[in-house]
């Protein structure tokens, strides 16, 4: 039972993933994307801590989803905010 | 046109990747045996390096080199980015908005605190999850937001080229000295110290801290000089 | 005897250290690139006799091979690392007086490691910790490339950094299904895994597949070179001249120890000799159309990238020796090439072929030092492109197959276009006047500086050494060639 | 049903890889290329650390004294991401300032148009 239902939130978890990524694809906002891009780290770094592999998460969590993300946003302030300019 | 090819080198790429993992089931003991490397570690690394956390045990003494490596390699980035970013006369920008006294306050508070993690977390590198480059970049991320909460703060590079220099080197001279004390590069030549405590484990400890903060040092520049860049 | 991991070690110790004395004065800084290959050049040169024996194997951490990582300090990899220090030091006295605006301290520190992770990629006996050389190698040259901060360099570098950070992924995935496979990342234990059935199964026909074309992004072989020229050709001159001499090379090697000593694929042999002989033959023509001076070198490296890969790609010893006598007296002359190509563009203001017009006579010794460089790409003998060339004739006249008969003779056809275009710059820096300016201050003698010109001669000894005398030379790359052919003696060397 | 419980971490891993390489491919704005190479990255590190993975393993971290070596997952993975996250990192930061100054060059993002202004 457990079990089961473990599975079914990776399922839930993998789908809002790939939800995420695609959403970075279309949105048009940079910052709207980079989020989203925030938002992928957070959960591959769940991914790992679910495959027991806590080191990884925890560098994954502050790496990808945080100090990433500050740079993204950092270099699209000194950029175009729109991805059609 | 273009994006047809792409669609159809993913399919191919899509395709081998899906063959390949069918051929390595996923949870199956692929390191039954013991000539495995991963088994090796998994049964000796606490006899052989005195760690407990045997990621960091294989990170720092069994993959050392590819540390070095990537120590490197972030080194490399902190300098390239640098050289790119590099003008000849510096330009003064406006003075940023200063914060408000709120978010100030909070930032001022805040950013000791997440120093006290980020050291924490380097230094029981070789007990608990973490280690040298996850507390190096929470230690980075404890800058990144004094610089931009508190308006006062001014980020002197050369303390932290000073730093990374200091820590790179001492990572060489650490392997250095393994290989003078007789045995090969990065050896674990300090006594082990008693298991699970926070002396233990030879120069893991030592060289976590090294890499703490260089990673540190060089993510702060790093972000220092993005944001430096005047518009 | 030395340890070989101070190739490593010393030289990335000294580049840490570079910023810290930088404090104390930028003139001592500059001169770090050039105490650390000096040091690697006497310490490589020094264990060729000793390799040649038996190959040095180097552990790191104190644990045995399939479980820490170690060098192999065979031959191949030490005449390459000695190469790589070689030509590095000679850029790197070059870069000295080059060199001057900009972050230099950055730029030497940069330099340093880019050739640091060079030989590392060459030593080591890990395939992960090859990746993360490559990625040293790769990351520096993306930096470097640009240096100037110009609109071309920053583009350029935009393109390669993206085209080669797809190549390392796929690399990264091939040996993640290695790992997932085998459970190991030792080259020897992975080669001895796959055994030597000379059939591999999907599974490790897609590792390959994958690693070749992630790697051969470096190599720039045919479909995977649209980054070379750009880079080549807006990058400063010594980085071009590393890049083409040193960097390529580095990939063609990483192609090589794959496809010979870690699968054992003789399935891709035949693949290696077409691919080889299509990049000679694109690199040669669009280097021929090219009008701008290191456009068109960039082109002939490509040209020649294909011909070491046909050479290596024959996969016996005459031509995998061929091969890689062609790799360093490519390294040799296209470095030389750039570095004159330097200084002529900084004299005359243009990288276009036509504002090279009288040359010769403004700058007598750099054009020289050019035209040498010229003739021993083209492979005219007493210069060391001519027993590479022949020795790959040779080696394929000796298959005694129809096929490579025609294939040779596309080779050969290739080098006549790059004579060619050769001996138009050549023409055009002598045999014109200069133009109609009689400007008299433009016309006065302004060689190069000491600094810049003392390189070029220094490669240029070698060149014309190398083309007297090669005996030497061809007998110790004779054993770099038995060492990728018999892998069981590679896998025995390593696993004892 | 069951393929996917059993394979839903691969399947993550290899919609990552083809999601990023799909944007490398057909966006044009430099930004959005340097968020694909992420999500490739990314995903080439879930993909090694799922391939690490053994079934009723615990953490590699010997916590408690009765933990047994037998009833771990593989470490090695583990160690290769965090280098592989590391020098994903460096590339993004070298990527990002090099989009920084092409802008100050061009005044714009599209590879598509810096290509054409170039020629």
């Amino acid at each position: 039972m457990l079990a089961t239902v473990q599975n079914c939130m990776v399922i839930a978890l993998t789908v809002l993933m790939l939800a995420g990524a695609v959403c970075a694809c279309i949105f048009k906002d940079l910052i709207s994307a980079v989020i989203a891009t925030a938002f992928v780290s957070l959960l591959a770094a769940l991914f790992f801590f679910l495959l027991h592999a806590p080191d990884v998460a925890m560098a994954e969590a502050s790496i990808g989803a945080a100090l990433t993300t500050a740079i993204f946003v950092i270099a699209i302030k000194k950029t175009a905010r729109s991805e059609e300019e | 046109m273009r994006s047809l090819i792409a669609v159809i080198l993913l399919a191919v790429i899509g395709l081998g990747l899906a063959l390949c993992l069918s051929d390595m089931p996923f949870g199956a003991n692929h390191i039954a045996t013991a000539e495995k490397a991963g088994r090796h570690y998994l049964e000796k690394a606490p006899q052989e390096t005195g760690s407990a956390n045997v990621v960091t045990a294989v990170v720092v003494t069994y993959r050392g080199f590819d540390t070095l490596g990537e120590v490197t390699v972030l080194f490399i980035a902190a300098i390239g980015l640098g050289m790119v970013l590099y003008r000849r006369k510096k330009q003064e920008g406006k003075p940023p908005q200063p914060a408000s006294f709120v978010l100030q306050t909070g930032c001022c508070f805040l950013f000791p605190l997440i120093l006290i993690l980020g050291v924490y977390i380097f230094l029981h590198g070789h007990l608990t999850p973490g280690g040298g480059f996850q507390g190096g970049v929470i230690v980075a991320s404890g800058f990144l937001l004094a610089y931009i909460g508190c308006a006062d703060m001014k980020i002197r590079h050369r303390w932290f080229e000073a730093t990374e220099s200091l820590a790179g080197s001492a990572f060489v001279i650490a392997g250095m000295a393994g290989l003078a004390a007789g045995g090969s590069f990065l050896m674990n030549f300090m006594p082990k110290g008693n298991f699970n405590t926070l002396f233990s484990a030879g120069i893991i400890p030592i060289i976590y801290i090294a890499i703490g903060l260089k990673v540190g040092a060089e993510l702060t520049g790093l972000i220092a000089n993005l944001l430096e860049r005047a518009e | 005897m030395v340890n070989p991991v101070l190739l490593l070690a010393v030289p990335l110790g000294l580049a840490f250290l570079t910023p810290l004395l930088a404090f104390i004065s930028d003139r001592i800084a500059r001169y770090v690139p050039v105490a650390g290959m000096l040091f690697n050049c006497v310490v490589s040169v020094s264990l060729i006799p000793s390799v040649l024996n038996r190959p040095i194997i180097v552990q790191t951490g104190g644990f045995a091979p399939p479980f820490g990582i170690n060098l192999v300090a065979g031959p191949l990899g030490i005449t390459l690392a000695a190469v790589i220090a070689l030509v590095g030091l000679a850029v790197s006295v070059y870069g000295l007086a080059y060199v001057k605006e900009g972050a230099t301290v950055k730029y030497h520190v940069l330099y340093l490691l880019l050739l640091t992770g060079a030989t590392g990629v060459v030593l080591t006996g890990d395939i992960f910790n090859l990746f993360v050389f490559y990625e040293i190698l790769c990351i520096s040259s993306y930096a470097l490339v640009a240096y100037s901060g110009d609109k071309n360099g920053v583009e350029a570098a935009v393109k390669y950094l993206i085209q080669g950070s797809i190549g390392s992924g796929l690399a990264l995935i091939g040996i993640a299904i290695l790992y997932g496979v085998f459970g190991t990342l030792n080259m020897a234990d992975i080669a001895r895994n796959i055994g030597s059935t000379g059939i591999l199964n999907t599974t490790l026909f897609i590792a390959l597949a994958f690693m070749v074309a992630g790697f051969g992004v470096e190599a720039a072989v045919f479909p995977l070179n649209a980054w070379l020229p750009d880079a080549h050709s807006s990058a400063p001159a010594p980085i071009s001249a590393i890049l083409s001499g040193i960097a390529i090379k580095v990939g063609i090697y990483v192609v090589v120890r794959i496809v010979f000593t870690v699968f054992g694929a003789p399935s891709m042999f035949m693949l290696l000799v077409v691919i080889g002989v299509v990049t000679l033959l694109i690199g040669e023509m669009s280097a021929f159309s090219q009008n701008n001076i290191k456009r068109m070198l960039a082109y002939s490296s490509v040209g020649q990238v294909g011909l070491i890969v046909f050479a290596l790609g024959m996969a016996t010893t005459g031509g995998i020796s061929g091969g890689l006598f062609q790799i360093i007296s490519h390294a040799l002359a296209k470095s030389l090439l750039f570095l004159a190509t330097g200084y002529m563009i900084y004299r005359s203001g243009s990288m276009e072929i036509s504002s090279l017009q009288g040359m010769g006579k403004r700058m007598p010794l750099t054009c020289c030092a050019f035209t040498i460089g010229a003739f021993s790409l083209v492979g005219l003998p007493p210069f060391a492109g001519f027993p590479g060339k022949f020795m790959i004739v040779r080696a394929a006249i000796a298959q005694q197959q129809h096929l490579f008969t025609f294939l040779i003779a596309l080779v050969l056809f290739g080098t006549i276009i790059e004579a060619c275009y050769f001996f138009r710059i050549v023409q055009a820096a002598y045999f014109t006047g200069p133009r109609e300016e009689p400007d008299a201050g433009k016309q006065r003698r302004e060689e190069a500086p000491l600094f810049a010109l003392a390189p070029m001669l220094g490669l240029l000894v070698f060149i014309i050494a190398l083309g007297v005398y090669p005996e030497p030379v061809i007998r110790l790359l004779d054993s770099c060639a038995a060492e990728l052919l018999n892998r069981f003696d590679y896998i025995k060397g390593v696993l004892g | 049903m069951s393929f996917l419980f059993e394979n839903s971490y691969y399947i993550a891993a290899v919609g990552l890889i083809l999601i990023g390489l799909y944007i490398m491919a057909a966006k044009k704005n430099l930004i959005k290329v340097i968020i694909g190479l992420s999500f490739f990255e990314t995903g080439i590190n879930v993909l090694l650390i799922a391939a690490g993975y053994i079934r009723g393993g615990s953490a590699p971290i010997f916590s408690h004294p009765d933990m047994q070596a037998g009833k771990m997952v593989d470490p090695t993975p583990q160690a290769l991401v965090l280098t592989a996250i590391v020098i994903g990192v460096a590339v993004l930061a070298l990527a990002l300032s090099l989009a920084v100054r092409l802008y100050e060059h061009h005044g714009t993002l599209n590879l598509r148009k810096i290509r054409e202004l170039k020629w």
